[in-house]
C-alpha cells in the first residue's frame, strides 16, 4: 500500500495519457524541469516534441495549443499561476470554448489547462492567489477542481480525453494532501460529484481544498448534527441530480467556496437550489469575501478565506 | 427542402485562374454589399474589396492540404483558398446550408476540410493559432504549410509578436501575410506602427519582404518562396503586402462621416485595382468571359442561398460541446 | 424639451467630465472619429493630448491608463467589444483592481472602462456578443449597466469621479433608447437601484436593456399581478438595501439577466436574497443558458437572450 | 508599541556611493534569505543578489521625483531607489511598519512617496504602466523620466513589445531597463529570444545598447545618455544588461535540483561580482568602513521589522475601495 501524493497523481494522470495518446503533448513553463511538480520526468521521457518549454508567451502557446488541437492534437497546457488564466481569458474564452459552436460542429478544442498551485499560496499575495473557477463556470468552460490524489489523477485524465476545453485547478492547500490508493487509478468522469460523506441533516457542498475542512467539521458536529458533505470535483457541468438528491432528505444547504462572493461558485449552488430544489431554511455559504484581493501578511491572507470556524457557524445557522 | 450545393473547385494555377478567383471573389463582395443593404446579411461585413490580389496570390502558392488562418476581413481568403461560394453566402444569410451551418456568419466562416481553420474576429487571434496548427503539423511529420493572413493593426497585437518569437526559435512552417492596407479602421498605418512591418518581424529573425499587393503575380512570386523555405523545414517568412481597401472599413461606415481619408487617396488605389491589372495580361475576350462565368456562379450561389432555410430554434444552442452536454436552459419553467 | 439618446448621454457625460477636470482624458481606437458614438467630437474640442486615438494594443492602453492613473489621472478606456474585457482581464482584475490594496492604500486607479454595444449586436456573432459584468463582480470591480439616457450619463459621470477602477456596460440593445430628459443631467450615484416601477406582489430585477423589457411586461400584467421592477444599474456593489426592502412587501423575486447562467448575476441575486432576505416563494430568473455562445443567425441569436415571453412565464411561475 | 523608521536617504552621486547602495542591496537580500530560512519572511523571495550593479547604475542616473517600475525581483530597485530598508524589511516581514502595511510582500513593494509605482508579480506588467505613467507625467509638462526594469523573460510577453510600440509613437520619456540575467527562471534566454534583445527593440526605432550588467559604472553611464535623452523629449531608450542571479530563481529553488545551470556557470559569474569590482575602485578602507555600516543599518533593520506588529485582522479588507466601500464579508452569520 502506497500513500499517493496529490502531485504525484498528477503527475501519473499526464504520463499516463501521454504514453497511451501519441496525439497528447504538453505546453508550459519550466515543464521540462518539472518546477511546478506535475511534468517532472516527463520530458525525459517523452522528449521535448512532447513535453514543450515555452517562452513566457502565455497567450500565443495557449492560442498555439488551441491551434495544434485544431490539427488534432490533445494538449495540455500548464500554467503556473492562476492569475495566467486572467491572462489569457481571450484564447480561451473566445476562441477555444467558442470554436465548436462557432463553427458549427466542424471542429472541437481537446485542450485541457492544468493550473497547480491554484488558491492562497501563502506568502505570495495578491496577485498570486487567486481561485478564478467560478469565472470559467460562468463562460461555460468544463472546470474541475479536485480535492484527493484520486480525483486528481481520474479528473485529470477525463478532462485530457475530453473533446472540449477543461481546465483543472489544483490548489495550493490540497497538493499536500496524500491518500492510501488501494486500487487502480482511474478517470473520473467529468460532472458528477463525489458524496464524501453521509448525512440526514444538513448537505455541505465543497470544492478543492476545502472538502477536507468540511469533513473534520463534519466528524466534530456528528454528535449533534448529521452532516452530508458533497465534493461538487466539477464546477461545471455541475452534478445537480446528486445535489437534489441530497437536499430532498436534508432539506438544507451550506456551501464552502473559496472564491469571491458575489457570482461564485457558492451563488450558483444556492440560487439553483432556492429555484429548483427542497430547502427547508435559507441556505447559506462560506466564502472569500466581496472582490478579495489576498493580503500579504499571513494572518491577512488566512482571514480571507473560509475557515472551519466559519463553516461550523453556517451548519449551526441552518439548523436553527 | 435543404437544397445542396453544386460541387465546387477553384484552380489557381494559371495567371486567368487567378484572375477568374480574383473576380470571384470581388463578385462575392460586391453581391454580400447589395445583400446587407436588402437586410438579408444580418451585422454587415468587412468587405475585403481592392484585396483580392493578397488572398489570391498567396493562395496560389499553397497546396491541398495546407492550412489557413483569417481575419475579420476574411470573406477573399476564404474564397481563395477554395470555399464554395455558395456555402459561404448562405453563411452570411445565417442558412443551415452554410459553411459553418449558419453559426458562424462573416467573422466566424470556416472548413475545416479545406484547411481553412476559420475567420476570426479578434485582430491577431488567427496568427497563434497557424503557429500551432504549423508545430502540430510539423512535430507529426507532415510537410504541410500554414498561412495566417492578418491587417497592419493586428502588428500592435501582443499575440502576433509573441507568435513571431515562438514561430522563430521552434522553426514553424507558418507564412504570416499582413495585408498592410494601410487603416486599422481609421488610424493610418503610417503612424502607428513605428519602425515598419518588415523591421518588426526580421527582429525575430524572420525572413521578411514587402510586395505590391495589388499585383496578384508579384504576391503569388513571394509567397511561393516563403512556402518553399517553410515546406523544407526551414521555418517561417513574413510578407507585408501593400494593398488596400477600395470599401469602408465595415459596411456600417456607410452611415458614418469618418473622413479619415481623401476621396483622392481613394481614387489613386482603385486606379491601381487589381484585376484590371490582371485581366489585361490575358488573351483578349477571356476576361469578359470568366466575368460572365462568375456572374452566373454568383447568381446561383445568391438562389442557393436565399432558398435555403434558417436553422431551427431548438437547435441554438447545438454544437456548444462536442461531447453533446446540453447547457441548462436559460429559464426553467 | 428634448429627446436625450443614450449615446448621446454619454458623450455628454465625457465631454462634461473632460471640460471640468483636466485630469480626464479618453484613451481607444478610433475615439478621434467618435466611431462609436461615446467619443463623438471630443478629440476636435479637446485635442489629441486629452483623447488619444491609440493602435490594436489593448492590453499596453489598459495597462498606460493604469499608468497614468497613479500619476494623476482619470482616465476613461473606451474599448469597442465586450470581449477586449476578456483580451484585458489581467490588467483590469490583476491589476487595476488590486493595487490599492496591495499597496497599502498609497495610491488608487481611478481608471474608468466604458464598453459601448455590449450584448448581442445582432449579426456580429460569438465573439461580440457577450455581455460579462458578472465577470467583474466574481473579481470585485464596480461596474454600471445603465438601462436608460439618464442614467448612462449619471453612471458614467460618477464611475469617472470614482477613485476605483469602473467598468461601465452600455448595452447594443440600449443604445437606441431615447428619454425626455426635463432636467438637469447630474451624477447617479453607483451603487444605487432604482425602482422603476412600483409594484406588491413580485419584484422583477432587471439590468440594462431588459429593464425596459421588464417594464412592458409589467405594465401587461398589471390587471393580474401588481409586479415592481428594480433597475439594478450597478452590478457590483450591488444594492442589497433596496432588494430587501421590496421583498420585504413582495416576497417574491424574479431576476432577468442577459449574461450566462451560471454564477451569474442573476445567480447572485437570487443566492442574497435566498440566504438573507424574505422569500415566500421560490425565486426565478430568465437568463442566457448555461456557457452560451450566441449563434450568428439572427434566430439562434434571439433564442439565448431572455425575453417578455419567459419573464412573463417566471413572474407567473413564482405566483403560484 | 509600533516603531517608527529612522530617516533615509541613499545618495548615488559618487562611486562610493554606489558600492554603498550595492553592498545595501546585497546584505538586505542576504539577511532576507536568513529570514525566509527562520521562517519570518513567508512564500520566500526572488533573490537580487548578483544584480546589483543595473539596480544601482539605473537609479543613480535618475533624480528625485522620476518613476520606477519593478518586477517580481524588485527589491534592488526598490532599495536603489531611495526606499528605506526597515520599511522594505517590515513589509517583507508582513508587518503594519512596512512599505505596504505588510499588504504587499516582496512582489508588490511600492513606496508612491519616493516614484516606487511597485514591483509586480506579473512578468512584464510594469513596462506599460511605466508607459502611461510617463505619457501623464510628459502631457503634463513635466520633464519626469519613468525607468521600466524587467528581465530577459519580459521579452516574450506581448504587452511589451506592445508597450515598446506607443513609446516609440508617442516619444515617451521611457527607459526600458531589460535585466538579461540568462535565464527565466529555467529557460535560457539565449534559446527563447530569437534575433536578441536590442534588436526587438530597435525594430520599433528605439535606441538601444548592451552594457555590461555588472560594472555598475558602465551601467550608469549607458543610463545617464539614455535619460538625458528622454528628459529632452527625445522618447524612449533600451538598454539590454547582460548580468547573473548568483541565487535560484527563488528561494523555493533550494529544495528542488533543477539542474538548468552548472556550477561552473554560476562560479564564473560569481568571478565577475560587481561588489569587489567596484570596492577596488575605492579608497584603501572605504569598502570595509562602508560594509561595517551597512551590517549596521541592516541590523537596525532587522530589530524594527522584528519589532513591529503584525496587522490586525479586522483590516484584512482595508484598502480594497479607495472610497473605503467595505466589501461584504465572506459569511454571514
Ligand atoms: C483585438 C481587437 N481589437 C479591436 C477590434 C475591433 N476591430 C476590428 S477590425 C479593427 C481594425 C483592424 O485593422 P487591420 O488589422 O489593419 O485590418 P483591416 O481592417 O485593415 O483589414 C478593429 C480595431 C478587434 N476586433 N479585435
Ligand atoms: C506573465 C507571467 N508568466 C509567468 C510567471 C511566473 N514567473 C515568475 S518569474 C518568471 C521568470 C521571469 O524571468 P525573467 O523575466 O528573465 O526575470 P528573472 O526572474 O530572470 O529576474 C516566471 C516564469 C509570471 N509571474 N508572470
Ligand atoms: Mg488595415
Ligand atoms: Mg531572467
Amino acid at each position: 500500500m502506497s500513500k499517493l501524493s496529490y502531485t504525484k497523481a498528477l503527475n501519473r494522470a499526464l504520463g499516463d495519457a501521454l504514453a497511451a495518446d501519441e496525439s497528447v503533448c504538453v505546453f508550459g513553463e519550466d515543464v521540462g524541469a518539472g518546477l511546478a511538480g506535475p511534468t517532472l520526468g516527463l520530458q525525459a521521457r517523452f522528449g521535448t516534441d512532447r513535453v514543450v518549454d515555452t517562452p513566457l508567451s502565455e497567450q500565443a502557446f495557449v492560442s498555439m495549443a488551441i491551434g495544434a488541437a485544431l490539427a488534432g492534437r490533445r494538449p495540455v497546457v500548464e500554467l503556473q499561476i492562476p492569475s495566467l488564466l486572467f491572462l489569457t481569458f481571450e484564447q480561451l474564452a473566445n476562441q477555444a470554448h467558442k470554436l465548436s459552436l462557432m463553427t458549427g460542429g466542424q471542429t472541437s478544442v481537446p485542450l485541457t489547462c492544468l493550473v497547480p498551485g491554484s488558491g492562497s499560496r501563502e506568502g505570495w499575495a495578491g496577485q498570486h492567489s487567486d481561485h478564478p473557477y467560478s469565472l470559467f463556470a460562468h463562460v461555460g468552460i468544463k472546470t474541475v477542481v479536485p480535492a484527493t490524489p484520486s480525483d486528481a489523477y481520474g479528473l485529470l485524465a477525463s478532462a485530457i480525453r475530453d473533446d472540449d476545453p477543461v481546465i483543472v485547478f489544483a490548489p495550493a492547500a490540497a497538493m499536500g494532501v496524500r491518500q492510501d490508493v488501494t486500487w487502480d487509478l482511474e478517470p473520473v468522469p467529468l460532472g458528477r460529484a463525489r458524496i464524501a460523506r453521509q448525512g440526514d441533516d444538513v448537505t455541505v457542498v465543497a470544492l478543492g481544498a476545502p472538502v477536507h475542512g468540511a469533513l473534520a467539521v463534519a466528524e466534530e458536529l456528528a454528535p449533534e448534527i448529521s452532516v452530508e458533505v458533497v465534493d461538487a470535483r466539477t464546477v461545471h457541468p455541475f452534478d445537480w441530480a446528486t445535489l437534489s438528491r441530497s437536499l430532498e432528505r436534508t432539506g438544507r444547504l451550506v456551501v464552502i467556496d473559496d472564491s469571491n462572493r458575489a457570482c461564485g461558485f457558492a451563488a450558483e449552488v444556492m440560487a439553483t437550489a432556492a429555484e429548483e430544489m427542497r430547502l427547508t431554511a435559507p441556505p447559506r455559504r462560506v466564502t472569500r469575501p466581496d472582490g478579495a484581493v489576498l493580503p500579504f501578511a499571513l494572518e491577512l491572507d488566512r482571514a480571507l478565506q473560509p475557515d472551519a470556524r466559519q463553516l461550523t457557524g453556517a451548519i449551526r445557522a441552518v439548523m436553527k | 427542402m435543404t437544397p445542396t450545393a453544386p460541387p465546387h473547385h477553384l484552380p489557381l494555377a494559371e495567371p486567368a485562374d487567378r484572375y477568374r478567383a480574383m473576380r470571384l471573389v470581388r463578385g462575392f463582395e460586391e453581391q454580400a454589399l447589395d445583400l446587407v443593404r436588402e437586410g438579408v446579411i444580418a451585422g454587415g461585413i468587412h468587405p475585403y474589396i481592392g484585396q483580392e490580389a493578397v488572398a489570391v496570390g498567396v493562395c496560389a502558392a499553397l497546396r491541398d492540404g495546407d492550412l489557413i488562418t483569417s481575419t475579420h476581413r476574411g470573406h477573399g481568403h476564404v474564397l481563395a483558398k477554395g470555399a464554395s461560394p455558395h456555402r459561404m453566402l448562405a453563411e452570411l444569410a445565417g442558412r443551415v446550408t452554410g459553411l459553418n451551418r449558419g453559426r458562424g456568419g462573416s467573422m466566424h466562416a470556416a472548413d475545416f476540410s479545406l484547411g481553412i481553420l476559420g475567420a476570426n474576429g479578434i485582430v491577431g487571434a488567427g496568427a497563434p493559432i497557424a503557429a500551432g496548427a504549423a508545430w502540430a503539423e510539423a512535430r507529426a511529420g507532415r510537410d504541410t504549410v500554414v498561412t495566417a493572413f492578418f491587417g497592419d493593426g493586428a502588428l500592435n497585437q501582443g499575440v502576433l509578436l509573441e507568435t513571431f518569437n515562438l514561430a522563430a526559435i521552434w522553426r514553424l512552417p507558418v507564412l504570416f501575410v499582413c495585408e498592410n492596407n494601410g487603416y486599422a479602421t481609421t488610424l493610418p498605418a503610417a503612424g502607428a506602427v513605428a519602425g515598419g512591418a518588415v523591421e518588426r518581424a526580421r527582429a525575430f529573425g524572420i525572413p521578411a519582404q514587402t510586395v505590391d499587393g495589388m499585383d496578384c503575380e508579384a504576391v503569388l512570386a513571394a509567397a511561393a518562396g516563403a512556402v518553399e523555405r517553410a515546406r523544407a523545414g526551414d521555418g517561417p517568412s513574413f510578407l507585408e503586402c501593400r494593398t488596400y481597401r477600395f470599401e469602408g472599413h465595415h459596411t456600417m461606415e456607410r452611415r458614418l462621416k469618418l473622413g479619415y481619408r481623401t476621396a483622392e487617396e481613394v481614387a489613386g488605389w482603385r486606379e491601381r485595382d487589381p484585376l484590371p491589372r490582371a485581366a489585361a495580361a490575358l488573351d483578349p475576350g477571356e476576361a469578359d468571359r470568366i466575368d460572365a462565368g462568375i456572374g452566373q456562379l454568383l447568381a446561383d450561389a445568391r438562389t442557393f442561398a436565399l432558398a435555403s432555410p434558417a436553422p431551427d430554434i431548438s437547435g441554438a444552442c447545438d454544437y456548444l460541446y462536442a461531447d453533446g452536454l446540453r447547457p441548462r436552459a436559460g429559464v426553467t419553467l
